[in-house]
């Protein structure tokens, strides 16, 4: 299936606005803007948008700790996700939820979560209830390598491979979990393997090729709409970032290893891609297209920063729904 | 009026439920008869033994607009499933802002005085009590438990029902109409002057029968069920304790930071309350011991009828 | 490696001890002299006695909720087995256990364990005290189909084979968990293809016959024991009773299927193969053999019968070692 | 004497005991580096994200003969732990007889004030209090958090430390000499005659800050830390009310069944205690919400100097 070179250009869009939107989002936490902490995606932004871009806006997806990109792919409004980073009631969550929590419903995004796993249950829910609306819609699981090795893991493939559910389990293997590495936290060299053991699909694909990611996202997304159950999705990738922004956060990654994965950055290639053989963005296009994103992000902390912060009491509200 | 069981009643709110709304489904192990034969494995799914996927899968699918039914049978096997009810169910709805609801049931049998040891003997009712953002029912009657069943499938939050194992035989009246009890308003289940025993699940009848015996030596007690754990109804409570001037709280769970200790604060805390006090308030509670297996040594554990009695009579002596 | 005639005739005693040892709790369970709830091993006897019968006493095994079958064939004292089941303070838990929790850390019986998975994670660090300890120690988790479907298995499995932990996870895949077949409830026709997920070895072996399970727990435990790290067998067996004693219990199992696999009979196969083209069992002797055990059960009674109730304030000990 | 941090004095504890006794050893998700360099990766490991296996696993190694030290880091992620903890852990040096020892330490970070949100920021030592079987300890100093941490270690027992957030960084004296403080021993951080505040961790600096602006105003207050929750030393928070005739409970958590509860309980229903009480005790927790984002929420959601101060306040005025 061909991917239009319109559709490459909106996926470009969408993996530079993940990017400025989360450089913007390092500076401002480290100028105290920002509270709490926050996890970048850069690096990695092939992923989410490969995936989401097979997807319809009634499709479901669930989220990481490290969720910006997945809202963002999934098309939500960067002023009411910068409002949440600053802590404002003009926030997703209303200042409630911050970085790890952004969530939109309405655009079929069930939340970032900071629990490693915690999401996978949670979207296998989801899988469930697409199947029993027998629209055809289709759940999305993003975790990582480090998620790969929990107990949810397991029970949730199980469960979608017995019922069939329409779910993918994008697994982004960025090689790292905290400053523990895949190598010696999982057991096999390809999380994908595991796949296997559920009799489902496992397929293993560049995560830093959007082309590719879309390509294979959207073999499993017709195979789950056709009633055929789920797919486990390992997407190879890097986070060109430490764990956190937090200044003082360790990073026991080599060096080398580091370099190595910065000269395969997802957005240089897929620009290389469009400006080489197909001759799709030249370089005024591509550096209006950067610019229209930095003022999309300016204007998303000018909305942040002019709005205001929820009232105390607010606290107390949102325990229940009533 | 009809007499029924305790667990038929339950059933019944289930299944009354289940037609009302199609969105109401049932996950659990091995999916119960009656509603599998009389809704299909589709909406009665028996599910692999992974209660902590079937907790997590009710919040996707409630937060899809569905009503998913939890039975995750004994309160023991939640424990595989506490990250989905503590870091998500709990507190998924505030922490979104509130955007969505999480309408979800999740059922658990609780107690003892089966013979089955400590892992299948627990009442761990107030572990989910200090989180914020779940409620929870605790009925001590085929009528309590049907009407509460019933308010708690349409609440538009996750809701925990406990229900005594030792009261699945129990039997009471149940109309045959349609009824339900709303969440959160406790239950004297017996009026009285001198003492108020504030009871839960089984010892409700236990108090009762305590009270009984308690009226033959000339004591008065009024037996209140708060029937709803969160939220509590404590001004009920608060409002008999200024009429006995003293207070028993009978739980089949141990004492330590129990739910006998939030309702004996409740009410000590409250200043108007407290200057009625006669006399201290007293726990009657399991020893905080893990549940024996031998008959000899459950028995010795749990609290009952005499030992209730006998705590009101300490308690008047003061 | 040969199994000698003496060695089998062990395997066969043993066998037939859990078998009347079980057949004898429920009589008395039923008499009401036993509380709680009693699950029979009757059936798949030749899996915990082809595995331990590949053990030292050193090593280490851990049990489920159906766990007097593992109990025994690790040596156990039926007299304080029967006494804990009588709720006696001669039992090996004083009375506080009952049938669903009896140990002996003497033996190296780290406990049956009333929650499905529950013994996964405890054999697992079982395994690495025996890594630990340099003595060539092994560990084995008896656990079920049903337990197989659960997270514990997956972290366990994972972190086993990376630390290459002398593990052996041993499935009795009896084909139901309560009324739940394994073929709604597990994904894959067999639990032993999970093993390539881990990177380790998995083996199906026929749980009925008692050889075969001892080569391939023998094979197993060499590769333990040689640093080679964890294994995953499959039995392939039945129960041939309902999941509990309870006359109320259920029980979804078709009667041909029942009726098919009481023919495997594990004892009757091991008799027959001794009697047979051995000749190393006369009916003669195997009618003493089972006298004899009937006479150790009869005296397991008695001793229970005899052994005082714990006092009542005895509830009150043993919550905190001190 | 040398000031150093709290968290500076937990590493102390650990890297003693671990030269002390071989068979302490270490597992959590990314071990610490001071650690590893000195033990080595054997004996300090890093693990797979897999919480539940590392407490299961401690059990097993303990059962054998070790002493592990689990570092669950949050207290969050124990609860994909809990069923080892609830049904495992708790309960089987007891439903086995008493046979073997479990020496186990588990450990995790609680409190908010980090603007981390709900599933990051959790005080819930009270759902484990419920339990019978596990010892608990909750310091508020370097010097408790070192001596206290020492007898955890070389407790029989699984003993759970809940180490506060707010904490780590705080400085605070201890000895170079070797010293253990035994668990179950209160601790009272100032003396005072009006009024007893019981707070926990970070709230006994808050408690000690409001007594200073309280004694500006007249009222002596007693500041009483209990330091380990399990066993809960009654006795020492019972004389300090029979003498002050008032009660403040100061906590982290929210209130609802929280320590708070059980500690204000333990004081009323003494009867002897019950006698002195002047007022009706108060507790000053967090309010009963999941921890909410945005620093003017987060702010207002738990309890502080100020708060502690008025509560104190509202108590002498009845
Ligand atoms: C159950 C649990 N344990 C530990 C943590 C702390 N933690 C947060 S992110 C992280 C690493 C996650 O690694 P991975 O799943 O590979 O995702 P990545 O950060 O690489 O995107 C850890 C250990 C957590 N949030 N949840
Ligand atoms: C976590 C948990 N969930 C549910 C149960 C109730 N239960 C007890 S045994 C059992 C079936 C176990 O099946 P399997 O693992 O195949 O073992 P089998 O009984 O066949 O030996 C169930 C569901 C439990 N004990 N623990
Ligand atoms: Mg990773
Ligand atoms: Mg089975």
């Amino acid at each position: 299936m061909e991917i239009t070179p319109e559709k490459q250009r909106e996926m470009l869009r969408l993996m530079q606005t993940i990017r400025r939107f989360e450089e913007r989002a390092s500076d401002d936490y480290v100028a105290g803007d920002i509270h709490g902490v926050v996890h970048c995606y850069i690096g990695e932004e092939a992923v989410a948008v490969g995936v989401c871009s097979a997807l319809e806006r009634e499709d479901r997806i669930i989220s990481t700790h490290r969720g910006h990109g997945h809202c963002v792919a999934k098309g939500a409004d960067l002023n009411r996700m910068m409002a949440e980073l600053y802590g404002r009631e003009t926030g997703y969550c209303k200042g409630k939820g911050g970085s790890m929590h952004i969530a939109d419903f309405n655009i079929g995004m069930l939340g970032a979560n900071g629990i490693v796993c915690g999401g996978l249950s949670i979207i296998t829910g989801a899988g469930l209830a697409a199947q029993m609306e027998g629209k055809g819609g289709v759940a999305v699981c993003f975790f990582g390598d480090g998620a790969s090795s929990a107990g949810p893991f397991h029970e949730a493939m199980n469960i979608a491979a017995n019922w069939k559910l329409p779910v993918l389990y994008v697994v982004e293997n960025n090689l790292w979990a905290m400053d523990t590495s895949a190598a010696e936290a999982v057991s096999v060299a390809d999380i994908a393997t595991r796949a296997a053991g559920y009799g489902i699909p496992g397929v293993i694909v560049d995560g830093n090729d959007v082309l590719e990611v879309h390509r294979v996202a959207s073999e499993a997304v017709a195979r789950a709409r056709a009633g055929e159950g789920p797919t486990l999705i390992e997407c190879k990738t890097y986070r060109h970032r430490r764990h956190t922004e937090r200044p003082t956060q360790s990073d026991a990654r080599p060096p080398e290893e580091i370099a190595a994965w910065m000269k395969k950055d997802p957005i240089d290639r897929l620009v290389a891609h469009l400006q080489g053989q197909q001759g799709q963005l030249n370089e005024a296009e591509w550096g209006a297209m950067n610019d229209e994103i930095m003022n999309e992000v300016e204007r998303a902390v000018e909305f942040a920063k002019a709005s205001a912060f929820p009232k105390p009491e607010a606290a107390l509200d949102d325990v229940f729904a009533d | 009026m009809r007499q029924i069981t305790y667990a038929q009643a339950g059933l019944e709110a289930f299944t009354e439920e289940m037609r009302r709304d199609d969105t109401v489904f049932h996950l659990s192990t091995d999916g119960p008869k009656p509603l599998v034969d009389e809704f299909g494995t589709s909406r009665v799914r028996s599910t692999p033994i992974a209660e902590g996927a079937l907790t997590g899968m009710a919040i996707g699918a409630a937060g899809c607009g569905f009503r998913p039914i939890i039975d995750w049978r004994m309160v023991t096997f939640c424990f595989v499933a506490m990250d989905q009810i503590v870091n998500q169910a709990s507190k998924i709805h505030y922490m979104f802002g509130g955007q969505t609801k999480f309408p979800i049931l999740y059922r658990a049998s609780v107690g003892g005085g089966t013979r089955l040891a400590a892992q299948h003997s627990q009442s761990p009712y107030s572990m989910f009590m200090n989180l914020a953002g779940l409620k929870m029912i605790l009925p001590s009657t085929p009528y309590d438990v049907k009407g509460l069943l019933k308010s708690a499938i349409r609440d538009d939050n996750p809701v925990i029902s406990f229900e005594s194992t030792r009261l699945q035989t129990f039997e009471g009246e149940v109309p045959d109409e349609e009824y339900t009890i709303p969440l959160g308003q406790a239950d004297i289940k017996r009026e009285g002057k001198d003492v108020t025993i504030v009871a839960l699940a089984w010892l409700v009848h236990e108090a009762l029968a305590a009270a009984e015996t308690l009226a033959a030596e000339g004591i008065d007690v009024e037996v209140v069920d708060p029937r709803t754990l969160v939220p509590m109804d404590a001004e009920t409570i608060r409002a008999s304790v200024r009429k006995t001037g003293r207070l028993i709280v009978a739980d089949e769970a141990g004492p330590t930071a129990g739910a006998s200790a939030e309702i004996a604060t409740l009410v000590t805390e409250d200043p108007a309350t407290f200057a009625c006090l006669k006399a201290a308030p007293k726990r009657v509670c399991a020893l905080q011991v893990p549940i024996p297996y031998s008959p000899v040594l459950e028995d010795h554990v749990f609290p009952d009828r005499d030992k209730i009695a006998a705590g009101v009579r300490a308690v008047m002596a003061n």
